[in-house]
């Protein structure tokens, strides 16, 4: 008994020399490989490339080089589709060997590569989509998200619209499956807070040629207020029929801010005047970190930095942080993981830190409404509500 | 019913190379390239044995692909079948499906049924976007992968699976050729040629066109949960217009009326299409990275140049290539 | 054994076949006579099931088959050729042939064995191809066969079922004298129980072979009778005949 | 609701606003095919390329009516170089050659707007003197939704009037009815095949600056037409006119009245539609052949 344990621990011993010798050269010279897993192709694209330059932006602002290790970038093409997502993951892992993955846009990627990923032991940090049950029920100790959860988005805004004198609401989002959370977490808080849904409609997702016919229905349902969920080129579209169709003055729009993202609230013009949005950011934050944050990022870019962008770009200062307390070594990824539980900041959006309990971020949420800002529109902030943090929704923590 | 000298030794090479390659592989060519091709292939070689044998040029063919996944993932995660069980499901109600849609669908022709296909395709794809029963759009994830433990190979490893994906398609290539030479297959041809005279000469041409139909689907289904276990996921999108698209430019790339030309079309597709997705390989080209984003216009380009002036594919232009130096001349 | 009762087919506001009886006793050779656009080809193809007719009906030895489809009234003892050649253009003589005969035996529902194996269907249809007097060229490509062999191999074709009713839609047109004679002599050689349906624009043909000739005109029948008869007819001689330089033989 | 006659009046001109989208996208696309049994299934790319025309040529000239007359013409010589280079060259081979080469260009004409136009959904602005709404029976209808209905009706009537008092109308109609009569009468039928083939994608183009500032414009927003315009050929009867017309019609209505009543089958009941009339009338509404 006793020989085997010291003949084991001499083993033990033999093998950490060994990989001590053989790995100290080799992480002083090899780069950290981070594999960017976004879309440069397909519908997300755009919010692809958005995420892209504001994680190289990050690197510059926080240094790419961490224990001598270079940080060097591998990207693979998602396409916004599951199929390629999963085999973009893959390439990442089994070609590249990226040490860490940072993106996943579309949900469907992310269930996509949820096995897969959880299977491989890479940590991956999600920076946009918001599946409820990847930070819940199916939570991975390898899946952190920088970004949000739906439910983490809308649970405020029930109670704050029926608090608000907002008593009939009409829903409308797109039929897929984060549609469909959004509403539900929004209804949840309303109809407890004593509001009551006035109808709801559920496009199909992908071949709506046309709002119109839905928004007559929204109009002759009377609401008091509209809340729905519509992102990019519909978004856009929406809220130019909503205003065309002249809702805009009789029934409040509001919305996760997506419907008024930074991206392209300018195109939305005066139509998206006084719409009521939800969001854990939006560009007119009054902080330091913030402006400092947009006026970086307007110089490089020519344009405010939005929601997605802050969202690689917080994704790549918990890696960077994270790396700095593990001295640059990536061998023992359960050390990473547990190292990027510990990182805590103030970023762009405020108080940034990733919950041990599910893995999802715990970060402020903003109230807010489109408004005139100089010759341009865009949200400004009415309410904060801090720290929001989700319950552990079926996720029992692995680790 | 034709002679088709060079399809023996084709096979044989392809089979050899195919070998050769995987034994060679990485984890990430046998879990990716490699199973992606024996997954396409099947696909491209049943959907030959409409657009190159019946003449049925269907623009709605991930639809089969697309159901075959749905009811392996269904009985899988749902009901606890074992896979092997699942997949003969999977094929079989493919085939189901096929049959119902293709007992109207058949009737048409030409153009017209590119067009109802392209309809029934996309509408398959509405549905499986919208049945929240399956997940809709996110899909559904946590399929297993068939168990071949009793013969000591653990199908998680990509080299395992890949081999059997390999083979199966080898068993569809067989299964198709045994088709395509028979009677029946020579009736598809004779059908694609002249359906008129066919059925003047007292063979209900709905019904030979609908048996090809059914095994194509079949076929797909069996791909589709095939592709469900690779991935161990399934989404709508297998069932995109767009895959019915790749895989028809698989087969008129690789040279239709062959079914070994389908396959070929379908390895060249996929290994040009991680070429060219790849920013590395522009840059040894010399030309600008950001065109590893647009594969699909090169893809596009090149499938209109085949059309255009190779309209017989790669294997088509071979067998010609030989005819022409050989004794057959003419 | 082929009989028609007012059949009517009308495209758009033109009626291209208006009521035509026709009855055919088995063994008939019959003559189908009229100018172009009479409507003769529309009545084969009513006959023979590649159209439906607006109304009336069609019975091929005693079976309504009004709605049954060609291959249907194919299996029932129908043939046809057709007026164009219709053929497989990209097959060889000997692949046509087997075509034919394999459907003719059943065996094209086989799925799970080489054609080549069927060596009986091979031979049967080298053997017809060898009646047909083309034995020459069983590996050509039928598109490289010439007009006049193609012609022969189409009629060969609607031979291989042994109708008891055959359709002749032109089997002469576009073909020299010599050939023309060799058609002549195959028609001639069909077994005589067979039934006769012979569109033909070469009266030599036409009177040579037909026991009685109906003759159509704007989709009606102008005159069924004998070849006497009809060659005896004033009208059709203004209508159809005179205009015709096979009249006078 | 449904029977609240402000909501059916609103409804209604939906639809009709739908339906002259589609008209205009339908109406080339059946015509050609009508005269050259060719189903251009890149007619939904050509209407993108028209609200990407329309992008540029308003963000250029700041005018929304320079867009209206020179996106069209751009799209229009898009599709006569795509005849002249391609189409032309592949009639002999027959109609599958020449819908497989279509769709190759669907891909081609994707990533080409994307890496020229980028991957962010663009707008166009509607125009100052359409921006605004009307009141109908006391509901506000938005003024651009009419004019697009009013661009639909006048294609119609101008479409109907040429075909009907132009010498080319004529032709075109006897090259529907029958192909062979037309070259048998001497005339150049290519030429013929060219003119209509040009004024379809002009059409497609048409369709593509007007429907620019209703829907936002993105890599992709051609698939969803396209599918769209080929159910209407197939439901009106390729060939037809009054056929585009009406199938258009019942395919607006039917999409805009059933995505809101019937959301569970909406998207079902119009494939289903199309393979009934396949199925049951296959030379569609208004068939302009017999059917064989």
């Amino acid at each position: 008994m006793k020989t085997t344990t010291l003949r084991g621990l001499g083993r033990v011993a033999a093998a950490g020399l060994l990989g001590a010798l053989t790995a100290l050269p080799a992480s002083a010279a090899s780069p950290i490989k981070v594999g960017l897993l976004l879309p440069s192709s397909g519908v997300f694209a755009g919010l692809g490339k958005d995420q892209d330059i504001s994680f190289q932006m990050a690197l510059e602002d926080f240094g790419d080089e961490v224990g001598g290790r270079k940080i060097v970038l591998v990207r693979a093409d998602t396409e916004s589709k599951p199929n390629s997502g999963l085999a973009a993951a893959k390439k990442l892992i089994l070609r590249d060997r990226a040490d860490v993955l940072v993106g996943v846009i579309s949900s469907g990627v992310l269930g996509a590569v949820r096995d897969y990923v959880d299977g491989a032991k890479v940590p991956l940090i999600v920076t946009n989509a918001g599946n409820d049950d990847i930070t819940g029920e199916k939570c991975s100790p390898w899946i952190l998200r920088s970004s949000f959860s739906n439910d983490q988005i809308v649970r405020e805004m029930g109670p704050w619209m029926a608090r608000a004198g907002y008593k009939r609401v009409f829903l409308m989002a797109f039929d897929y499956a984060g549609g469909h959370q959004l509403m539900d977490s929004f209804r949840k808080g309303f109809v407890a807070a004593g509001g009551e849904i006035a109808g709801e409609e559920y496009p199909p997702l992908g071949e709506t040629k046309d709002f119109g016919p839905y928004l007559a229905k929204l109009k002759a349902a009377e609401p008091d207020a509209a809340f729905v969920f519509f992102a990019g080129g519909p978004a856009i579209k929406f809220v130019k029929e909503y205003a065309a169709f002249g809702l805009k003055d009789t029934v409040k729009l509001a919305g996760p801010g997506w419907l008024t993202s930074a991206l392209y609230v300018g195109k939305q013009g005066a139509d998206a005047e006084g719409t009521l949005s939800i969001l854990n950011y939006v560009p007119s934050i009054d902080s330091a970190e913030n402006k400092g944050f947009q006026e970086r990022f307007r110089a490089k870019h020519g344009r405010d930095a939005s929601e997605f962008g802050v969202a690689a770009y917080d994704a790549a200062r918990l890696v960077i942080e994270a790396l700095q307390a593990t001295g640059g070594a990536t061998d023992d990824r359960q050390a990473l993981v547990a190292a990027m539980h510990r990182v805590q900041f103030n970023g762009p959006r405020g108080p940034f830190r990733i919950d041990p309990a599910t893995n999802n971020v715990i970060q402020n949420i903003y109230i807010s409404e489109v408004e005139k800002i100089g010759d341009t529109y865009g949200a400004v902030v009415k309410e904060v509500r801090p720290n929001v943090q989700d319950a552990p929704n079926g996720c029992s923590k692995p680790f | 019913m034709r002679r088709d000298p060079l399809q023996i030794p084709t096979v044989v090479l392809l089979v050899l190379a195919m070998a050769a390659w995987w034994h060679g592989a990485d984890f990430y060519v046998h879990e990716v390239l490699l199973s992606e091709i024996a997954l396409f292939a099947m696909l491209a070689m049943s959907l030959d044995l409409l657009v190159g044998y019946a003449g049925m040029v269907s623009l709605g063919h991930a639809a089969f692909l697309g159901i075959g996944a749905y009811v392996t993932a269904g009985l899988t995660v749902f009901l606890g079948w074992p896979v092997a069980l699942a997949m003969p499901a999977s094929a079989l109600v493919a085939g189901l499906a096929a049959l119902v849609v293709g007992s109207f669908v058949v009737r048409l022709g030409g153009v017209f049924f590119i067009m109802i296909t392209l309809a029934i395709g996309q509408m398959v794809y509405a549905y499986f976007l919208k049945a929240r029963e399956f997940g809709a759009d996110d899909g559904m994830s946590g399929i297993p992968r068939l168990d071949l433990s009793f013969l000591g190979l653990d199908t998680a490893d990509p080299a395992v699976f890949s081999a059997v994906l390999l083979l199966a398609a080898l068993a569809v290539y067989l299964l198709l050729r045994v088709v395509v030479r028979s009677p029946y297959g020579a009736t598809l041809v004779a059908i694609h040629q002249n359906e008129g005279r066919v059925r003047a000469l007292g063979c209900p041409v709905h019904r030979y066109k609908l048996g090809a139909y059914v095994l194509a689907a079949a076929i797909a289904g069996l791909a589709g949960s095939l592709t469900t276990q690779h991935s161990s996921f399934v989404s709508p999108d297998l069932a995109f217009w767009t895959v019915s698209g790749e895989v028809l430019i698989m087969v008129i790339l690789g040279g239709g009326g062959s079914i070994v030309g389908a396959a070929i079309g379908a390895c060249a597709f996929l290994v040009l299409k991680h070429w060219l997705s790849a920013g590395e390989s522009w840059e040894a080209l010399g030309l600008p990275t950001f065109m590893a984003d647009h594969w699909q216009l090169v893809m596009g380009s090149l499938f209109v140049l085949v059309v255009l002036v190779a309209a017989d594919g790669i294997y088509g232009r071979a067998r010609r290539l030989l005819r022409r130096d050989g004794p057959q001349a003419g | 054994m082929l009989r028609a009762t007012a059949l009517t087919k009308s495209f758009g506001s033109l009626a291209v076949t208006a009521g035509v009886d026709l009855a055919l006793p088995a063994g008939e050779r019959h003559g189908l006579i009229g100018p172009n656009g009479a409507g003769k080809t529309t009545l084969f193809n009513l006959l023979s099931g590649e159209l439906r007719p607006d109304s009336g009906q069609v019975l091929l030895d005693g079976v309504d088959v009004t709605h049954a489809p060609s291959d249907v009234r194919a299996r029932a003892g129908l043939g046809r050729s057709f007026q164009r050649n219709n053929l497989f253009p990209d097959l060889t003589v000997r692949e046509n042939l087997v075509i034919g005969v394999a459907i003719e035996r059943g065996v094209t529902r086989v799925w799970w064995r080489g054609l080549h194996r069927d060596r009986a269907v091979v031979a049967d249809a080298e053997r017809q191809a060898a009646a047909l007097g083309l034995g020459e060229e069983l590996d050509t490509p039928v598109r490289h066969l010439s007009y006049g062999t193609q012609r022969q191999l189409e009629i060969g074709l609607a031979l291989v079922r042994r109708p008891k009713v055959l359709l002749l839609d032109e089997p002469t047109s576009g073909m020299s004298p010599e050939e023309t004679h060799a058609m002549l002599a195959l028609i001639r050689g069909l077994p005589s129980a067979l039934t006769l349906l012979i569109i033909e624009h070469d009266m030599d043909v036409i009177f040579e072979v037909a026991d009685r000739i109906t003759v159509l005109d704007y989709g009606r029948v102008l005159l069924e009778g004998t070849p006497e008869q009809v060659r005896a007819s004033a009208e059709v001689r203004d209508r159809y005949l005179g205009l015709d330089e096979g009249l006078t033989p | 609701m449904l029977l609240d006659p402000q909501f059916l009046v609103i409804q209604v001109l939906n639809g009709l606003q739908l339906s002259a989208l589609l008209f205009l996208l339908a109406v080339g696309l059946s015509v050609v095919f009508g005269l050259m049994n060719f189903i251009n299934l890149a007619h939904g790319t050509l209407y993108m390329l028209g609200a990407y025309f329309a992008v540029a040529v308003a963000g250029a000239f700041d005018s929304f009516w320079a867009a209206l007359v020179l996106a069209p013409l751009g799209v229009a010589v898009v599709g006569a170089v795509a005849h002249v280079t391609l189409f032309r060259r592949l009639q002999s081979a027959g109609p599958m050659k020449q819908v497989l080469v279509t769709f190759g260009l669907i891909f081609v004409g994707f990533d080409v707007v994307r890496i020229v136009w980028g991957r962010l959904p663009h707008t166009v602005p509607t125009p100052e003197t359409l921006a605004g709404s009307v009141q109908i029976l006391g509901e506000t209808y938005p003024t651009y939704r009419l004019f697009i209905i009013g661009v639909g009706l006048a294609v119609l009537v101008a479409l109907h009037l040429g075909l009907d008092r132009t010498r080319l109308g004529a032709v075109v109609r006897a090259g529907v009815d029958d192909r062979t009569m037309v070259a048998a009468l001497g005339i150049n039928v290519e030429l013929v095949f060219f003119a209509v083939f040009c004024l379809g994608c002009w059409l497609a183009g048409l369709a593509g600056v007007v429907a620019a500032p209703v829907f936002s414009v993105f890599p992709g927003m051609d698939m969803s037409v396209l599918i769209l315009a080929l159910i209407v050929v197939v439901l009106g009867g390729p060939g037809s006119l009054w056929g585009a017309a009406l199938g258009a019609l019942v395919i607006g209505m039917a999409d805009t009245f059933g995505q809101v009543m019937f959301p569970a089958f909406a998207s079902v009941t119009i494939y289903a539609l199309m393979a009934a009339i396949l199925l049951f009338k296959p030379g569609g509404l208004v068939p302009v052949r017999p059917s064989h």
